[in-house]
């Protein structure tokens, strides 16, 4: 060390948070006098560091004692290392030159025996401030931002981001994979509470999205590969071939009336309803150009039929379309990919794809849709019996440690949607089995009492088999469904006409591609993990990549909606600041000592260490690289340092919280 | 004027280095030329005596190679320090503890235990060296062996570093050739503390092998592989040390189709040359499964062999715990 | 370690490695809840389980610490993607050699713990701190040199 | 060859003795070889269990320890005893006390268990060990057209293996269905025969009984496939009991698997143990001609 640094150690006593535990004002007096070698000039306590007047007392010793380091003993650094370092800043002390050392939650409200505690408390301060001694004063870092924004998913959350960003006046890439925006929305009947119709809320903003000129809608599309980082992103996207010309078409709707190869349609009507091979998924459609399915459509398996080429009035169909790689630019990333439905047909006990009878809640939505294969009406698999007692079972894939442990969060109301809605057009008995009802939202739990009203019958007790082998009289022909109601104790067989199992919600099949894709994470549930739960719910760890909808975990409409438009409002407040500034927390590579050995080359989930062949040295790009320090760590040759966490630093840490710093006086045996 | 004086001195090594020394083949001629050879014990008669009786400083250059395994290692490591104006680390176990220093792993006792009463050993009485001896002459004494083996910077200011096991003659030559510039005032010393005869990156800097993003599945024996001779060895499974070590060889070993095992060292500014291969090995192990990643180790049969072979004794924890904790 | 009185049982030193978003939020978790636990452990943060290299390990078991506890996200949950895998390799790998150095690899112990698992942080550490207590103090002193006879230096017959 | 030891279990010594013969008769078609245990005991059933736990685990694990002599998986085509011995090979897995204790007693006779048997129920010896194909191939007079009922029992799947569906499993029918026999829809192919109940509740097991066979009738299944002898003899033994108690008239008949496999492989009806039934065989299943 060639220059002394001068470091005050500053001990809260958190009024008796910390100083009921340890003596704070022994643990200062010690600092001041063992940790002098390490140039600790002044130690303090005092009741409240984090108040005004505490702050005030660090500026004062900065500029006083002309302090070069500070060390604060005190809470979690994740609740005050901001407050402390912006003091510095205000004493014109770097504030990366600032250590917090967490003597409350690590010492006095975990420890009970108040000389332990005290004496933790001080290795802990000698660990900080030997580290201190080798923090380096850093600045953050600053990128340029473009000002496009891509939004993956055109579900409601993604179409409500796309239209917030473009209303403000900046572009927007809209990519969704199926033939038309909407998503699940699309495919529902009414919504619930309100019971508005959901094409009705639904279609003028598919028609918004589809207009607005600042945004540019990418359908059958996909993101293969994306480059870059935060403000400068490159993404690459299959635009897949529809085997229509965009510009000709006029969406009239002859080809796929001409067209005659039906298929059943497994994707908008979850099986019910068929399309044609050339279609549109719904009339709503936006775009409103159509898509030839090649899988099933007869000119590409036999090479001959062209009936829609022949009809079409414009010459729009294009048989020899290939898929298209766009490379587009952009500054910030909504997913907003949704959810897949839980598959039913897990659950053999309830029966789903064996029992004509039990339905899932997505086909039940069909069933009730007006637009529906039934036109409505709610019926039987025959497709025109009229069901006298339907059940409804909750939680189904959801609550339940065989297939997803945690609650799907829109089943209850979902469900019950679902018997109001058979209640009122089919005047049967409806039973619903609950685990719990969980109506955590405005209007909800009213809505509740409504259907309470409305005579539903409620079951709690999660159902534990719908079978068909009748046993008692009454019992013929229906299908019967096991529970035990926990409310009563009693074992109870339900007779039904219909059973529709209320599926959860799932995190989409690929999500641990996409999220890879993205540079982000998933939790092991399977849902893309935000950066802070309460705090931060639609960024990421990895900058400009925001979330949005069921993407993050299971929600319903409105919160879908509430954080499409947070993550825009995110998005636009960095557009607007025309860059964006970085955490100095990053990896840097010395060239000299780098030999080009590559361990470290896929070492980085962000891809932000690149191999350059001519100088055979690897190089980290310091925006894209997030802080982990897993390469600094994996760097065989040492040529990799992290700034902010250095070996030098972690290493004097260790001295310092074995007390190896402390010159030991008579104290060896 | 008087030539200024040169030694070298061995202490717990195997003679290797005085060998690549006289490698040098013509070269040797300079150092006489330019040198008065004062002390050198594998090469001339001298006495301990004589060294001590030299004026403080008197030696400008001192070669010393070997650990520090005895007291009469220490002794002569000490007395030459003060005698020396540059004191040379040369060679791996003088730098690092080198082969010598994997005796760090077992305890003194087991060291004498093995050295005299194995089943090979021609010792029915069990008879066993005593430090000190009274014969009818008098008293004689061999030096006392210590727990374990330190390098020479564990004993004594070191100036100047020079790796290998044993350093190559050319680095060598090229060492000798630099210091006479500095005697005729045509070149500077490098600053103290620095690695001389030796290059600043890592084997992989010389070596030819084609290296591509690593994903080990499996790591194995070089003896059992069919490895391409072209390509990285690590990448291959091999578990190649050349990443760590310092360059200065010319990437001898993988040139000629076998791994480095490092006998240079560990690269410029890294502190212990073990873990930067443990982290470095492990990152690039291609599993998440903590079964699946137990079984590719396996192929790592002697894992602390590999990474501390030279470096054990001058490694953070310098030596295993029955050789460190049992200081009876 | 020697500032302790040798009447009462054995306290030993660990030293603790979290990240900085699971782990480390599970101690400030167990803090905010009061949860007491054994004052044996001193932690350090690391930005991810991925930033530890095996030598702090080794500093830490050179300079007197009787065990060391890695902790970090779950497996399939790091704020990293992936890293805290890499953790475990190196876990599994210094293990192995922690063992042929005659370090029982049971001083050195991996936790997974998320942000919310303060009391699952809480408890293993005072199980962990057990364990170590069973094991004794590790007195793995490298850094002086104590332990080396003292000779008395005559002078030596040429 | 495929080589099994095997263990038959009390039952099928006497009151199961067709389940045995056409055990013995279907495997040595298709080539496999049952090595019966030597000097074998009894399983526990279902009492012993709740009377002395410990010695119900030794006398499994003396099974096992012959068993383990042999080096081979150990085969129980009763469901009880197979269900006994597999939860006795895992707790002597995973509980090293229980081990102890349980060996410390088998050194009276010279035996010894380290944990390394495989238990088998017969059926997953059909079901997993051989293929469809494997079976089809010895099948000379298919059972077109004939409508059985697999009928599981409690036991076979509970102790679950490893991914395998526990609540609608489809192995039974796969193994008809190689016959040529047509698996209906049995909704209560999973539930309880009643087992031991018979003796000590009696009408609470007719009704289970009852109920099963109704299913199986309402389910237009021509018989029912057992795989286990205390099924087989609660669902056909019983029917006169049940249509005592209940006024049915079931007179349904009800066969080991391995008698309808033997049918289909051609066996000779006599040698499968056909004709000791209370409820006569289907008269399509035993053409004349057929001894």
């Amino acid at each position: 060390m060639e220059k002394k640094e001068k470091i005050g150690v500053y001990v809260c006593h958190c009024g008796t948070n910390i100083a009921g535990v340890v003596n704070v004002g022994e643990v200062s007096t010690w600092a001041a006098e063992n940790l002098k070698d390490q140039g600790v000039v002044i130690a303090r306590d005092y009741k409240f560091m984090c108040s005004s007047l505490g702050q005030e007392l660090i500026q004062k010793d900065i500029k006083e004692l002309g302090l070069t380091r500070v060390v604060v003993a005190a809470c979690s650094p994740h609740l005050h290392e901001a407050t402390f370092r912006n003091a510095c800043k205000g004493a014109d002390l770097n504030p990366y030159l600032c250590e917090l050392v967490s003597i409350r939650e690590q010492s006095s409200w975990v420890h009970t025996d108040k000389v332990a505690a005290t004496e933790k408390a001080k290795a802990l301060i000698s660990g900080g401030v030997s580290r201190v001694v080798h923090h380096e004063a850093l600045e953050p870092l600053h990128v340029p931002i473009h000002p496009a924004t891509l939004v993956v998913g055109g579900g409601i959350a993604g179409i409500q981001a796309a239209i917030e960003i473009a209303d403000a006046g900046f572009q927007v890439y809209l990519v969704e994979r199926e033939p038309s925006i909407g998503g699940h929305m699309a495919q529902f009947d009414k919504t619930f509470t309100t019971l508005d119709c959901s094409a009705c809320i639904l279609t003028p903003k598919m028609v918004q999205a589809g207009n607005h000129p600042n945004i540019t809608l990418l359908t059958y599309s996909e993101v293969e590969k994306v480059d870059g980082y935060v403000g400068n992103f490159v993404v690459s996207i299959r635009k897949r071939a529809r085997s229509v010309n965009e510009k000709d078409c006029t969406g009239c709707g002859i080809c796929w009336e001409k067209c005659p190869k039906k298929v059943v349609d497994n994707v908008y009507e979850v099986g019910m309803g068929t399309r044609k091979a050339v279609y549109v998924p719904f009339p709503q459609a936006v775009p409103k150009y159509p898509v030839i399915d090649r899988e099933n459509c007869t000119y590409y398996i036999k090479g001959t039929c062209k009936a829609c080429e022949k009809f079409c009035p414009t010459n729009a169909i294009n048989f020899a379309q290939e898929d298209e790689i766009l490379n587009i630019e952009v500054g910030n990333v909504i997913l907003a990919t949704g959810y897949d439905a839980f598959d039913a047909h897990r659950i053999t006990q309830y029966g789903y794809g064996r029992l004509a009878n039990v339905f899932t809640s997505l086909e039940f939505e069909r069933l009730s849709n007006a637009a529906g294969p039934t036109g409505g009406n709610i019926v039987m698999r025959d497709g025109k019996t009229t069901p006298k007692v339907v059940g409804i079972v909750h939680c189904v894939g959801s609550r339940d440690k065989n297939y997803n442990e945690y609650c799907s969060a829109i089943c209850c109301m979902q469900s019950l949607k679902f018997a109001h809605l058979v209640h009122e057009r089919t005047g049967a008995e409806v039973y619903n089995f609950y685990i719990d009802i969980r109506t955590p939202a405005k209007g909800y739990e009213e809505f509740y009492h409504r259907l309470l009203e409305e005579g539903t019958h409620f079951v709690r007790g999660k159902v534990a088999e719908i079978s068909d082998a009748v046993r008692l009289p009454g019992e013929e022909g229906k299908l019967i469904i096991q529970v035990e109601d926990t409310l009563t104790g009693n074992q109870l067989r339900v007779p039904v006409d219909m059973a529709i199992l209320s599926a959860g919600l799932e995190p989409r099949a690929d999500a641990k591609e996409v999220a890879k894709k993205f540079g982000i994470s998933c939790s092991a549930d399977g849902w893309l993990i935000e950066r802070h739960p309460k705090l931060d719910p639609v960024s990421t760890v990895t900058e400009g990549i925001y979330i949005a909808g069921c993407v993050q975990g299971p929600k319903d409409i409105p919160a879908s909606v509430v954080q499409g438009a947070a993550a825009a409002a995110r998005i636009l407040g960095k557009i607007q600041q025309k860059e964006v500034l970085l955490e100095p927390v990053r990896a840097s590579v010395n060239q000299d000592q780098c030999s080009g050995c590559r361990i470290c080359n896929n070492v980085c989930p962000f891809n932000a260490i690149l191999f350059h062949e001519d100088t055979m040295v690897s190089e980290v790009n310091p925006a894209l690289c997030q802080g982990c320090g897993t390469c600094v760590a994996a760097c065989p040759a040492g040529a990799i340092s992290g700034t902010g966490f250095s070996n030098l630093q972690i290493l004097s840490q260790i001295d310092g919280l074995l007390m190896l710093n402390i010159p030991r006086k008579e104290a060896v045996v | 004027m008087s030539k200024p004086k040169f030694a070298m001195y061995w202490a717990a090594s195997c003679g290797g280095c005085e060998i690549a020394v006289l490698n040098t083949n013509e070269k040797i001629l300079d150092v006489d030329a330019n040198f008065e050879v004062v002390f050198w014990p594998v090469a001339m008669d001298a006495k301990y005596k004589d060294v001590e009786a030299m004026e403080d400083g008197s030696i400008l250059l001192t070669l010393f190679n070997g650990g520090i395994r005895n007291d009469e290692n220490e002794h002569i490591a000490k007395l030459l320090r003060k005698k020396s104006k540059i004191l040379v680390a040369f060679g791996s176990c003088a730098c690092e503890g080198c082969i010598p220093g994997l005796a760090n792993f077992s305890p003194s006792r087991d060291i004498t235990d093995t050295a005299f009463s194995t089943i090979s050993t021609d010792n029915p009485d069990n008879v066993r060296p005593q430090t000190h001896y009274m014969m009818p002459e008098g008293e004689i004494t061999i030096p006392t062996i210590y727990p374990v083996l330190r390098t020479l910077e564990q004993v004594v200011d070191v100036d100047y570093y020079m790796p290998g096991c044993p350093p190559e003659s050319h680095q060598i030559a090229a060492v000798i050739d630099l210091i006479i510039q500095v005697l005729q005032g045509k070149a500077e010393l490098p600053p103290k503390g620095a690695t001389i005869g030796a290059g600043n990156s890592t084997v992989c800097d010389e070596c030819k092998r084609k290296r591509n993003v690593k994903l080990i599945k499996e790591f194995g024996r070089i003896q059992l592989m069919h490895a391409d001779p072209d390509l990285c060895l690590l990448e291959q499974g091999i578990p190649c040390n050349g990443p760590a070590t310092r360059s200065g060889c010319n990437a001898r070993c993988p040139s000629a189709g076998a791994q480095c095992i490092g006998c240079y060292g560990p690269a410029e500014g890294v502190q212990d040359y073990g873990s930067r291969l443990i982290a470095a090995f492990a990152s690039v192990i291609d599993s998440e499964k903590p079964d699946e990643i137990d079984k590719i180790l396996d192929g790592l049969v002697d894992p602390a062999g590999q990474f501390y072979r030279f470096n054990l004794a001058g490694s953070m924890l310098r030596a295993g715990k029955s050789a460190k904790v049992s200081g009876d | 370690m020697s500032d302790k009185p040798e009447t009462k049982q054995f306290e030993p030193t660990i030293i603790g490695f979290t990240c900085n978003w699971c782990s480390y939020r599970a101690a400030d978790m167990a803090g905010t809840a009061r949860m007491k636990y054994a004052p044996n452990v001193r932690l350090i943060r690391l930005m991810c389980s991925g930033r530890l290299d095996p030598m702090f390990v080794f500093k830490a078991f050179a300079g007197g610490a009787d065990a060391v506890l890695i902790s970090g996200c779950h497996p399939g949950d790091c704020h990293y993607i992936n890293q805290n895998y890499k953790a475990m390799r190196r876990f599994q790998l210094m293990k192995r050699v922690l063992a042929q150095l005659g370090i029982e690899p049971a001083r050195l112990k991996l936790l997974w713990a998320s942000a919310a698992e303060g009391a699952i942080f809480a408890s293993e550490i005072t199980k962990f701190v057990e364990e170590v207590r069973a094991l004794g103090p590790l007195n793995f002193n490298a850094t002086g040199f104590e332990n080396q006879p003292k000779v008395e230096h005559k002078e030596v017959p040429a | 060859m495929k080589e099994y030891a095997y263990f038959p279990g009390c039952s099928l010594e006497k009151m199961a003795v067709s389940y045995h013969q056409s055990t013995l008769e279907t495997t040595k078609k298709l080539g496999i070889k049952l090595k019966e245990l030597e000097d074998w005991n009894c399983c526990g059933a279902t009492t012993y269990f709740y009377i002395d736990e410990l010695l119900a685990y030794t006398l499994c694990a003396r099974n096992l320890a012959i068993a383990e002599k042999t080096g081979l998986d150990v085969v129980a085509p009763c469901s009880a005893c197979y269900k006994n011995m597999f939860f006795t090979a895992a707790h002597l897995k995973t509980d090293a006390d229980l081990a102890e204790h349980v060996n410390f007693a088998l050194e009276e006779d010279n035996l010894q268990y380290n944990g390394g048997v495989n238990v088998k129920h017969l059926i997953e010896v059909f079901a997993h060990d051989l293929t469809p194909e494997e079976i089809k191939s010895k099948v000379t007079h298919p059972l077109e057209g004939v409508r059985v009922a697999p009928y599981y029992g409690c036991q076979i799947v509970r102790p679950q293996k490893g991914k395998e569906d526990v609540e609608q499993p489809q192995f039974f029918e796969g193994i008809l269905e190689a016959i040529g026999a047509t698996p209906v829809n049995y909704p209560l192919k999973m539930r309880c025969c009643g087992g031991s109940l018979i003796i000590s509740s009696r009408t609470a097991a007719l009704t289970m009984v009852r109920n099963l066979l109704k299913s199986a009738v309402d389910s237009q299944a021509q018989v029912i496939a057992t795989a286990c002898p205390m099924c087989q003899v609660n669902l056909e033994v019983y029917q006169q009991q049940v249509n005592l108690e209940f006024g049915t008239d079931f007179n349904f008949p009800v066969m080991y698997f391995t008698q309808l496999i033997g049918l289909a492989f051609g066996i000779p009806p006599k040698k499968l143990g056909i004709g000791k039934e209370f409820v006569a065989v289907l008269p399509s299943l035993v053409p004349a001609g057929k001894k």
